[in-house]
């Protein structure tokens, strides 16, 4: 099947065509391939997102399954089956109690700054914990927020959505409920009036919860 | 908190670092942060946290600050500005409020509180459930044998057609200076001089200027001056070593003046 | 589906099943996995070898294959997807000094020696030089110089004209037209006439710059 490559030259592969490549491409990353990467390796004129789409629903229900990862796609096991990779099982570091509740901050909060942390969990942050899950790839640097002193914010990484399985932000569990509730909004202390509202979750959820849950 | 332990019989002089050490015990081991002592004091009132009653946990609250007084374990500064803020919060909700006092009422400040809370264990919970999901490495897992993208980088050279131009116009350009492809006809060797001068130093029994030596034909042209002129005047060097010739200018450029020296 | 691994614990899991587990292993293994492998790690009972043969013939025609390595098993990308796993970038750079005159000299002075060549520009010409020039598919070997020692003489290619987009090498602009661009000194030197002190320009100037550069 030397043709397809040449015959690529001149048009785009046929779909099937392509949903071998994106498999074939899948498969050979053990990170995940963001679309401009497809696209990169991809023939000319190739529409990587409709061959992932046709791919993810083939393997429905196996061993593996694709899924979606921020803008990137990769293949992983699928989770009933952990228990015969026992031994592939990399043995992570426990987490302490105030890195898992950080983590969990930033991922609902986003783009959060380490003010707004601390106010949450009514104790400074030490640098130490930010650190660690900025180093386990979890965490990284946000835009600064434009406000006085205009701080660094923290954000999660496709590696924690990987990790966690996850196909976006918008689905962290209970999102909406919290939402619902308020527990996620920073409220001013009362008397407190420099508070004021953070542009944070605004920034990130108004969005992303606005437009892609009718149901909420 | 824990009570301290008594089972070493520590020296008296390390009372002073044991209490250090007990301090740190109530701040570190026990409880992060006073809102964290505070969520778990609100669960002895075991009842949703919405409907917790703010003035009984402010109670409980300072009675845990006034026990580990009571122990003499030290408190982090924190707790005792929450300790400082309740006692405060507790008076507003006792009292009735002040018209003259514009601050917060004291229900604003507990809603704060219960809000902060609640929101502390909602992101507790979250933590939790995100910790508890099916986890890349332990549950899902990557590919193993992934195959590595061999990166080819071709590198392709251009030109332009006036880079062409341009290196040509040089090298033609260049061609006026470089010795071999100078015209022979503007070029006298040393050899051809000296062969001259061979012959015409028998005629030179005083001082003769070089210049007036130069042959004909080779004086006009500044290039062919420069040539010949060089060139002769090496050979008098040459004739001069050989003892045959002496050299002489009077000052810095004036003329250059040679005559025969012995029999020839 | 923690039911997966309970009801092994009594009785082999259908058929179907051991073909998802034997998938999910063998993606997530770091080397190919032998049948005693597949068999240490599926429930008990399990048989791995029609579960690989189905999953094989599954894969057929696929981005991906299921491949027999000794007595081993392994997913492996399908050969004619290879071109996928490389990842091409065309890096253009400026021709060098030295290239770039050896292409004007072979390009005026066609067809010529490289002795000639050396003797133009003054230093001695390297074999990388002309073998770079050759590669790029803008020089060519011409006819042996019927001198003593017959040496080899170069001259452009077709593909040098299309590149310059020169219809043919009289196109190439003569010592007039450089000069009238200021490329050249005003000032003729002997020689500049591209006369024939060798016998290549002669064969090619007599008809190219001979004729267009009356000035000279």
């Amino acid at each position: 099947m030397a043709t397809s490559e040449e015959r690529s030259l001149f048009e785009a592969p046929p779909p099937d065509e392509q949903e071998r490549m994106v498999e074939a491409i899948l498969f050979a990353s053990a990170e995940p391939v963001s679309v401009a990467e497809f696209h990169a390796r991809m023939p000319h004129g190739s529409e990587a997102l409709p061959a992932l789409e046709a791919l993810r629903r083939r393997y429905e229900g196996r061993g593996v399954e694709v899924v979606r990862v921020g803008d990137a796609w990769a293949i992983r096991t699928a989770p009933d089956l952990g228990f015969l990779m026992r031994r592939e099982t990399v043995e992570t570091r426990k987490l302490s109690r105030a890195a898992t509740e950080t983590l969990a901050i930033v991922a609902y909060h986003q783009p959060v700054t380490r003010a707004e942390i601390e106010e949450i969990r009514g104790v400074s942050v030490s640098r130490g914990t930010l650190d660690q899950l900025m180093e386990m790839g979890w965490v990284r640097l946000g835009r600064r927020r434009e406000t006085p002193g205009r701080p660094v914010t923290f954000a999660t990484t496709e590696g924690f959505l990987d990790h966690f399985g996850l196909s976006s932000p918008r689905d962290l569990p209970g999102l909406k409920e919290l939402r619902a509730a308020g527990l996620l909004e920073s409220r001013p202390s009362p008397g407190d009036d420099a508070g004021g509202e953070t542009p944070g979750q605004a920034e990130m959820f108004d969005r992303s919860i606005g437009d892609t849950a009718p149901d909420a | 908190m824990r009570v301290p332990s008594r089972e070493e019989a520590a020296p008296v002089v390390d009372i002073a670092a044991r209490m250090a050490a007990e301090a740190l015990i109530v701040d570190v081991d026990g409880f992060e942060g006073p809102l964290d002592l505070l969520l778990m004091l609100s669960r002895t009132q075991k009842v949703d946290l919405r409907r917790i009653s703010i003035l009984r946990l402010a109670e409980q609250y300072l009675a845990f600050v006034e026990e580990a007084r009571s122990l003499r374990l030290e408190l982090a500064a924190d707790y005792l500005v929450m300790a400082a803020w309740l006692a405060f919060l507790k008076s507003r909700l006792l009292l009735p409020p002040d018209p003259a006092d514009e601050g917060p009422s004291g229900e604003d400040l507990a809603a704060h509180l219960a809000f902060q809370l609640e929101r502390l264990q909602a992101m507790r919970d979250a933590a939790a459930r995100l910790m508890a999901r099916d986890r890349l490495g332990r549950d899902r897992f990557a590919r193993g044998l992934p195959e590595d993208v061999t990166r080819v980088r071709e590198v392709r050279y251009d030109a332009t057609l006036l880079d062409l131009m341009q290196a040509y116009a040089r090298l033609r350009t260049r061609d006026d200076f470089r010795p071999y492809a100078m015209d022979r006809r503007d070029v006298m060797s040393m050899e051809q001089a000296l062969e001259r001068l061979r012959g015409l130093i028998r005629f030179a029994g005083d001082w003769v200027e070089l210049a007036t030596w130069l042959p004909d034909g080779w004086r006009g042209d500044p290039a062919r001056r420069r040539s010949a002129a060089a060139a002769h005047f090496a050979a008098t060097l040459e004739l001069a070593k050989e003892g045959r010739l002496e050299i002489r200018q009077d000052e810095t450029f004036a003329p250059i003046r040679v005559r025969r020296r012995g029999d020839v």
